[in-house]
Parts: C-alpha cells; structure tokens; sequence
C-alpha cells in the first residue's frame, strides 16, 4: 500500500516538474508521454530489463563477495592494506572511458566485462564499510579473544566479522543502490542490449519519452533490489533491532 | 555592439571544426558584427536538444540525426552547412580477413552509438546480398580504431574517413575503406548547423554563414597559416592526428555554407524511412530554412 | 587439602609500572600470588584493581602473560549473536578445538545449569537480566578450566542468595586452581580468598597478606571473620 | 615514505601487466611513456588537475553537507523518509547522459552543473551510512534522553548525531573515495576544461598516453582527497580508537 | 522528619502487565509507593526487579510515566563524546534549559565532588574506573533533582566505605523525595529504605513492605538491621 502512494507521489512529482519549469518534452517528457510508451513498447522494454537485471545482480554479487573479501583480508594483514588499498581507493577514480578497451581486450564484449565494471562500481562501498566496522569491534571482546589464546584468524572470523555484519549491511545498502549505474556504465563498454543501452540509442534518436520509460524500469530494479537487500541485511542482524521502520 | 551567439560543436574542437575556430580566432566573426562562443560537449546527443530548449542558438549536427530528431516533433531547423557530404564509412584492416562486403558474411562488426549506424551499415550489406542477419554487431562506443585494431571486431561503422584512417596509420596500421555514399546509401550533408524553429533568427544567421564562408576561403587559400591559427586556438590541438586529418578535411569543408539541396533531404528521408528508422518522413520545409 | 593433578603456577610481578598517559596507576610494583590459592583483592574505588589484573593477563603495553589464563572482566562481554550455550563455549570454538569442544559441551551444560540458567541455554544474551549475563559470564570463565584465573567483581550483579550459591561453586571448581579475584564486598574476600590483599594509595602498594583461618569458603557468621571485616573495613578507610 | 614505496609498487606493477599481457600501447601505454607525457604536458596538466579538483572539492563538500542534511531529515522524521527515501535511491540510478540536458537547462555550462553532477554522486553514501548509523544508537542512551524529557530534536542531535559520527566517517569516505568520478562524470554535463574531458578528447584523438597522464593525476587528486578525508574523519571520534593503522 | 518544600507524589502501579514475547514477568500488577519515601527492592537475579523499574520509568510498551523521574539505569550509560561534567549535566542540556543549565553547574561540580571525581571533571567516561563511571552516573541522576528517583543497583561496582559514603549522601539528597532503589545487598536496602519489598516468583509478586525502625540512614552495625538482614535472606531464599 505504502509503496503504491509513494510511486503515485513521485509521479505527481515528475508531472509538476515538467509542468512547473516548463521543460520540453525532447528534454523531460511527462509522465503520461513516458507511461504510454511504457504500455506500448513493453516487449522491448522488459526483454532489456531482463538484460540489465542480469548484469545487475551479478554484479551485486560478485560486488559482494569481492567487496567482502577484500574487506576482511585488509583487516588481517597490514601488508596486505599498505599495498592493495591505495589501488581500491585508485579503482574509484577511473573513468570507464580509459579502461573500457582494456576490458573488452582481456573479457571481450559479453556479459563478462560489463559485470566487472558493474562490480567495480559496486564492491567499493563494501570494502570500505565493512573494513571500518571490522576496525571498530568492541576492545573488550578483543581481550577476551586474547585471553582465550584464540588465533588471529578466529578472532577476524568469529569475533571481528560478526561484530562488523551492521556496517556490511550499510555497505550492502549502499552497493544495491548504486548497482544500477554500475550496470549500466558497463553497458558502456559496449554492449548490444540492456535498458542503458536502449536509452542511449533513443535518445541519440530523439526518442526521449521511449528513453525515460527505459529509465523508469532502471529505476524500479533499483528500487527492487535496495528494498531485496535491505530487507536480507536488516536479518542479517536479528540481534540489533534498528530504530525506525 | 556585437551579437552574442552560443554555438555548440557537436564534439570536442577537431579539424572538421576548422572554419568555426579560424572565423572566431581571426576576428571574423567579429567583424560581422557577432561575439561568438563555441562550447563543446562530451555528449554528440545533447546539442540540437539544448538547442530546440533554447539553452544555445545554434548546434553543429549531423543529416540524419536532424531527420530522426524532427520526426520525433523536436522544433529544429537546419540553416547552413559546414560539410556537404558524408565523412561516415565502413572500415577494416587492410591486412585482415575482408577484401570484399561480401566477406563479411559471419563477422563481427563494431558500431558507435549513433544511432543511426546500424541503418546505413543495413543498407551497405544489402547492395553485397547480405543483411544484418548475418554479422554480429557491437556498439564499442568511443573506441572505434581501438576495437578494431585489438581485432576484438572485424570491421566498424561510423568511422569519419578523414579521422580513423589517420588514426590507424599513426597506430602503424592500415585500413579499407567502403563510403557510405557509394555502397547503398543515398548522399546526405555530414555537418550542418541547426537552429531553433520558433526563434531562428534569419539575419543573425545569414551573418554568421557569411562569416563561415569568409573564413573557409581563408582557410582553403591559406592551409599552413591556418593550420598555425587552429593548432594554437585551444589546448591540446597540436597533434599528429590533427596534423593529418587536417589536410584531408579542408577540401571537404563547404564552399558555400547556405547552399541547400533540398532534394538529398527528400531522398534520404525516403532512406530513413525505408530502413525503419522513422515511421514517415517529416514535411521538408518544416525543418528546412534556405536563409540565402 | 584437596589433591591437584595439575600444579598451578604461583603468579609474580617484578617491576611492573602500569600507567595511562600521566596518570600512573602502579609503579616498580613487586608482587607474589600463591600457586594453588586464591588471593582476593580488595580496594577503593579507582586504586587499579583492574588495571593490576589486566596487567596480569597481559593486556596492557609492556604486560607479558606467563601462563595460559582465563580473565572474567568487570563486563560480561557476551556476544550477542551467540546463544548462552555457545558464548560459554566460545574459547574452544575460537581456538578452533574440536576435541575440546566435544568434550566441553556436558560441562558447559553442567556449568549454566549450576548458574540457574540450565532452562535459558539457547537464549540471547539481551533477552537476559544483568545477573543473569553475569552468572553466564562466570559459567564461560569456569568453562575454560585454567590454572589460573582471574575475575574482577563476578559477583557484583547478584542478590545475596545466589552471591553465596555461586561462590561456593567458584571455590569447589577453582580448588587447586591460582585464582585473584578481586571484589568490592571484605566478607566476600574473607570468605573466598586464602589471602585477603588491600591495594591503596596512587600509585597503589599492595598491603600485607591477610590469611583467615578455616578452610574456604568459610562460614560469613563466623565472628572471626566479622571481626577481621571490620579491620579491613578499617583499612580501606584509612586511605582515600 | 611508505606512500612512496605503494607509488614505485604500483608503477612496477603496471609495467609488469603492460609487459605481461602485451597490451597495445594504445590501449594501456607503459608507465615510461606516460611518464614522459606527464613531464612534457605538464603545465596543460596542471592546469586541468586544478578544474577537475575544484569540482571534486566543491562536490564533496555540498554533497557531505547536503547528505548530512537529509540523513538527519531522515532521521527526524518517518513521513519525510517514507517519501523521499525513494527518490534518493533512484537518483543513484539515473545515467548522467539522461538528466545532463536538464542540469544545462537549469543550471547553464559553467561549473555550477558540474558541480551538481558530482554531489549527485557523493551525497548519497553519505547520506545511507549516516542514516543507518543514527538509527543504529544504544537503546540504553535513548531511555536515558527520554526520561530526562528531552525533546526529539536534542536526542537527534546530542545523542543520535554524535553516537553515529563514525558511520558518518565512514560514509564520507566512500564519498571521498568516488569524488574523482563523480567530478569527471560531472564534465560530461558539457565541459571544456577539467581531466575528464582532456581525458575523453585524448582518448578519441587516440593520444592514449596523454589520457593515462590524466588518469594519473586524477588517481592522485583521488589519493589525496581520500587520505584528507580520512585524517578528518579520524579526528572526528577521538573517544574511538580504531584498530589497525 | 525533614521539611519538604515541593510535595513528593506517590508512585502506584495497577493492573500493569510486563511481558517480553511469552515470557510473563508481572500479571495484574497492582502496587503503592509511598510519597516522599525510599523503597528498597529486593530479589532474586532475574525476578523482574530491571523490568518493574523501566516500566515505572514509562520505557516499556504499554506504561506511562505520571510524572518527571529521574532514571538511574543498571549501566552508567555515560556519553563517551562529553567529559565527566558534560555528562552529569546532560539533563539540562537535552532540554534545552539555559537557565537551569547556568543553575546546575555549581551543584554539578558539587556533587562530581562528593562522589570524589572532583579533579576529574573534564575527563572522558572511557579513562575512568568501572566505580568511578557509576559514581559519575549517580552523580547525573542526583543532579536531575526530580521529585521521582528510580535507580537500578546504583552502588553495585563501589567498594565497601565509599559504598557507605555515597549512602549517606544519596540519603541526604533525596530525603522528601519518593524513591524506588533496586538493590542485592540486604543490609543497604535496610539501611536507606524506609520501606523495604521482595520480589519473587513468576511472574513476581511484591511482598509485604517491611518498615526498619529509625531514621534514614540506619547504623549498619545496628543489631536489629542484622536481624532483619538474616529474615531478608531467608525471604529471598525461599523462593528460587
Ligand atoms: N529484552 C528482553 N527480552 C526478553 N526477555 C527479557 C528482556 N529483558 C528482560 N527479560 C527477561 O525478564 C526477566 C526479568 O529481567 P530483569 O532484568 O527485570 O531482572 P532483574 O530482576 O533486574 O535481574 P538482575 O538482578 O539480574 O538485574 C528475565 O527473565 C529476563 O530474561
Ligand atoms: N584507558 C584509561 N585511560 C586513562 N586512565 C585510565 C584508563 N583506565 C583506567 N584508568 C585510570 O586508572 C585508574 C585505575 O583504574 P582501574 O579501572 O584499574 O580502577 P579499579 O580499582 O578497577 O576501580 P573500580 O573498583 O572502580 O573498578 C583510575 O584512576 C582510572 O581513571
Ligand atoms: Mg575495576
Ligand atoms: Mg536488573
């Protein structure tokens, strides 16, 4: 219920934007122009979708898992941090334009490489949340472990990680939300289908409201998929019931 | 007191622009009474729009994206043009698998996103008894003579004959070479400057073509202090590629930037249509403006 | 006497200094726990009770921990994504022993049931009163079954009538075991300890050794033992 | 020092992936090639680096501020949040290519939309993680702060605000961490100076060495802001002292 | 018997139910809290002594607080980001009083003082000992000055003598006010209730009030508390 009057608000929105500042419709097409090439061109809308949902969730994942991984390697080795973080922090900052050839040249033009720049995009924010919290465990557990001769290694695993599963949620949460763009920038690298895709060759056409339906269902797997996470993180912590919601 | 006048590229500064930059760094568009500023995008897409949204007064563009655009109700006129005729083509290395466009036939072949490739691309395959059906195609995007020389496709479209040849002889490769215009697609202006339907201004125009005019004479009787002019304008000009695609581009640029042929218009509109691209042709002088 | 298969170690401390930043909490502290015995630490409030006996486990800068220990800390620090069997069991789970583990689990059981948790075994540490963390805490310690041990304030959460349950469990499971334990309440220490030390002054000197008579744990009725409450009561007053 | 020794392991390391897959030079120049181009370019280099980090700074900042802000919004109020919630995940969403039309409209070609573009892309991990962490305060201290009366907004900013500056550390820096993206997704909006769009042009005027001298110097805008941010945010929760480092 | 300026309300609870999922704490409830008196609680670890303190305190689902209280948890709940000072005038400073802020700072500093963190005053909680952190806390709650005072075991990490200091200093202070104070130490309860009431069973029922002669705060050595101490004991030990 509550979902179905947000989307409703957000449309109003929309509607009064467009309407408000007068924006043109080859630049910002109502709601009603997008909702009707939506019904029309459905086939070809969901067929991409289906396309860009793929390399989302793939992305998601293996975003996750490598995210994760990383995560707690860093915060078993110092070594391994000194070396490996500055090219994590590096992997933020460069464009998909200078490493697109690149990717194509080592994955080719299937779904591999736009997964690895969906990744890319989406495992940098767990990394780096997750390795905060593994940094931030209660020091009294810690000496607990200490006093209990545990090894490192069970101290990271059993006392460290569990302790740090909120912050892993924080950067899941904020993973999911960026895993759109990430898809989607990966569709820069060259690709044949999905909605970024779909969208560029439309609006290179003029085809603006066709493009902004394309968007609306980003948006909505966008929304899809932050609500799916959410909701697995949030279980993930049944011992810390969050305030609000 | 000078006109100001917002004119968007249709990409980052590059020899095709050659009589803009000269006609700005030479004063002549200034001594037609404007005060020009030429902006350039990163996005080939966004000019005419901005321009039909009244955020610039004119835009360079391309014949074909201008038909596509009007077909879809965008208010756009065309008022003159920097290059009549296509710089688009199909190419490939010279040392690879495809001699003729029937060898295509199984293989891949990159696309930039266009929009409009593909169309052309389905008409040269034809005119060899092919059809898309029988290559694979990958938009690579920016990365034309990349993808093409890391042999990652086979040929590509959308590659400006007086840029990618060059491009890929400075990689130490060579290319082959079919133009669109010649292998099943009908002739169409490459650059033409777009204006506003409802708010082209007629005299500023025809001041402004007189001005691209003035310079392209310039530029075609002086190549080597023009080269100087245009190398120096802006960062980053001076280049090997810009060295070489210059010298090919100058005796594509307009002699006469009002000229117009309303009848290419009509047939390539006929074109586009055919291909699918739009579903019917817009009426021609709706979006035709002869300022002459 | 009871007989010990294993010995325990005695526990020293030679030139200890234990400070925190400016503030130095001990200095050139020599110090002699009994093998086998349990010594309670009695001493005002911010003296460095604790701070001594995380200096014993090892858990300062410059510390160094002899012997395998097992520590009880002034909080329960249980985990709280563990159940209580589990958190009692978390030593042998973290140093990764199976045969341990295996062979822990009847005890662990054992050991919450002697607590008066056995009925709350799969529970989560926040659906628990304060006592109960704590009982569940000294369940963990007693678990680990070290030579030596040490536990700062085990009891404090507790109503009297349990305090003496558990103590006298403390004292039958940590027979022949070197135990320091530190508390706030002298009969408590008379009660438990074989030694009763006062720490005082700042930086804090560790007073003579007070040795009750009686085997532990000793009758809180027993007048001698009120009486030398009273002396400790004394003692404590003395410094600020 | 340190730093030094991950920059010469990095150069190593790129020479050796140059050297290893036999990637054109036009593809991925050795490091010596860019190197050269960084030296002989130097002063056009600068020049963008200093357009491309003002963006940065300027994004980061308005993104942290405006991040905080909503969080906190969020945070105060279950109405706002049920509405606006969405639309801060969908704007996570939507590729620069289909809103950069609307931000010339509105905000013209100067540095303002630019700007925009690239708080767009900061704000929004910092506006999760601190969110996530206002939600996340010891229930303890918020029985407290309701038995001494205390209204929702002084619990909100005495309590929850300071008890979730670590989460608001770590959000900002992720933030920093992607500020060089979103500086240079920004120059998409229609740029004429900055490292993005040198980086662009280079690569389709195929200078492929001048585009990874950019890089370069983005990587280090990227380095440094990041390494800012984290000394900042370090000092920010002097009564947590994080492990590690 | 002191003068009291602001007249303390009684505290009464009926019909309250307290339940966490299946677990019934307390049923149909009904209890009376004298005005301007102190009840001392007693009972078993785990009786619901936490729970009936909360629920008073309105922190529970379903209870309403009838009047401003001030609240002394089981944890000292200090803020780790203020100083000692900061910390115990948190109250004014949530609220928002500027006047009653400037008012308080002397008698925040008194009271740091009396419970003798008088040279700790800008110290962060995280530097201090686990009884000084309890005596900040008590301090806090004293400063609050409400005519209400509920507080959970408040001397339970203080040593023997400053546990008898700050009994008297919490007599002193909150004489005219009603106070709910959960203690495990029988002799306390004695000492500084003028009302005192077991808990046990479940869910809990409230045994009669049982009324020490004299005045607040009673001689611990006092033969009488003694006796009553040994029936409190045996009280408590009656029930599991
Ligand atoms: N959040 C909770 N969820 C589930 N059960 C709870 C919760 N809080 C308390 N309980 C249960 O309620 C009962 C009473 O707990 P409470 O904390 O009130 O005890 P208490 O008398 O204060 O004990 P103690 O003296 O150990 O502090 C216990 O059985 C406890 O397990
Ligand atoms: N992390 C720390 N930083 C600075 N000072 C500290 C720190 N830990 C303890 N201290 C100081 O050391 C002294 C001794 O503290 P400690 O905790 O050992 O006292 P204690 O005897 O255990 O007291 P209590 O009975 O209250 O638990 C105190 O003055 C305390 O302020
Ligand atoms: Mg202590
Ligand atoms: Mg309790």
């Amino acid at each position: 219920m509550r979902p179905l009057i947000t989307a409703v608000g957000l449309l109003l929105a929309w509607e009064a934007l467009a309407w408000a500042t007068g924006v043109p419709v080859y630049i910002l097409p109502p709601p009603t122009r997008v909702a009707v090439v939506l019904v029309q061109r459905f086939d070809l809308l969901i067929e991409q979708a289906a396309w860009t949902a793929a390399e989302m969730m793939l992305g998601l994942v293996l975003g996750l898992v490598l995210g994760a991984t990383l995560a707690v390697v860093f915060a078993a080795s110092a070594g391994w941090r000194r070396w490996a973080l500055p090219l994590v922090i590096i992997s933020q900052a460069i464009p998909v334009i200078a490493i697109a050839p690149l990717l194509v040249l080592w994955l080719g033009y299937g779904m591999a490489s736009k997964v690895a720049m969906a990744a890319l995009v989406i495992f940098f924010p767990v990394v780096s949340a997750l390795y905060d919290g593994l940094s931030r465990t209660d020091p009294g557990w810690l000496d607990l472990a200490q006093t209990m001769d545990a090894p490192p290694r069970a101290v990271l695993l059993q006392i460290k990680l569990p302790a740090a599963l909120p912050a892993f949620a924080s950067g899941a949460r904020i993973a999911a939300a960026v895993a759109p763009i990430g898809a989607v920038i990966g569709e820069w690298v060259g690709a044949s289908a999905g909605l970024g895709f779909l969208m560029t060759q439309s609006l290179a056409r003029g085809q603006t409201p066709l493009a902004f339906a394309a968007l609306v269902l980003l948006c909505l797997l966008g929304l899809a998929l932050y609500h799916a996470t959410d909701w697995v993180t949030r279980r993930l912590v049944p011992w810390q019931s969050l305030q609000g919601e | 007191a000078q006109e100001k006048v917002r004119l968007l590229l249709d990409w980052f500064v590059n020899p095709d622009h050659a009589a803009l930059v000269v006609a700005k760094q030479r004063g002549i568009f200034i001594r037609h009474g404007l005060d020009v500023e030429l902006i350039a995008p990163a996005d080939p897409n966004a000019p005419p729009k901005l321009v039909a949204a009244g955020q610039a007064d004119y835009a360079v563009s391309y014949q074909p994206t201008l038909q596509m655009l009007v077909a879809e109700n965008l208010p756009l006129v065309r008022v003159g043009v920097l290059v009549a005729q296509p710089l688009n083509s199909l190419v490939v290395l010279e040392d690879g698998p495809v001699k003729t466009l029937a060898d295509f036939k199984g293989r891949k072949i990159g696309y930039s996103i266009a929009g409009f490739d593909e169309a052309l691309l389905g008409a040269m395959l034809e005119s060899a008894g092919l059809t898309l059906k029988d290559v694979t195609l990958i938009n690579v995007n920016f990365a034309l003579t990349t993808a093409l020389m890391s042999k990652q496709v086979d040929g590509v479209i959308g590659a400006f004959r007086n840029f990618e040849l060059n491009d890929l002889a400075l990689n130490k490769a060579r290319g082959r070479i079919w133009l669109v215009e010649q292998n099943g697609v009908p002739t169409y202006d490459e650059l033409i400057l777009v204006a506003k339907r409802e708010t082209v201004d007629v005299a500023r125009t025809k001041k402004l073509l007189a001005a691209i005019a003035e310079a392209t004479t310039w530029l075609k009787a002086n190549p080597a202090e023009a080269w100087e002019i245009f190398s120096k304008s802006g960062k980053d000009l001076d280049t090997e590629l810009n060295r070489l695609a210059w010298k090919d581009t100058l005796p594509l640029l307009a002699d006469d930037p009002l000229a117009l042929d309303r009848a290419r218009y009509e047939t390539f509109a006929a074109f586009l249509v055919k291909r699918g691209l739009i579903k019917q042709a817009p009426a021609i002088d709706t979006y035709l403006r002869d300022v002459k | 006497m009871t007989f010990v298969v294993v010995a325990s170690p005695p526990l020293s401390v030679r030139g200890a200094r234990i400070a925190f930043g400016d503030r130095v909490v001990a200095n050139n502290l020599a110090l002699e726990f009994p093998a086998s015995r349990t010594t309670c630490l009695l001493g005002r409030s911010g003296v460095g009770k604790t701070s001594l006996l995380r200096w014993l486990a090892g858990l300062l800068p410059g510390a160094e921990r002899t012997q395998p220990t097992a520590y009880m800390a002034q909080r329960d620090l249980l985990l709280p994504w563990l159940g209580l069997l589990d958190n009692v069991l978390l030593g042998f789970r973290l140093r990764g022993d199976a045969a341990g583990l295996e062979a822990a689990v009847p005890r662990a059981r054992r050991l919450l049931t002697e607590v008066g948790l056995g009925d709350r075994l799969g529970d989560r540490p926040e659906t628990l009163s304060a006592g109960m963390r704590q009982r569940a805490a000294l369940a963990r310690t007693l678990c680990e079954d070290r030579q030596v041990v040490l536990m700062d304030e085990p009891f404090a959460h507790l109503d009297a009538v349990t305090r003496l349950d558990l103590q006298d469990l403390a004292v039958r499971l940590l027979a022949g075991k070197t135990v320091i334990l530190v508390t706030h309440d002298p009969l408590e220490a008379l009660r438990m300890g074989h030694q009763v030390r006062v720490l005082s002054g700042s930086p804090f000197a560790v007073g003579p050794a007070l040795e009750p008579p009686g085997a532990v744990p000793r009758d809180p009725t027993d007048p001698v033992l009120l009486g030398l409450q009273g002396l400790l009561i004394a003692e404590l007053r003395s410094t600020p």
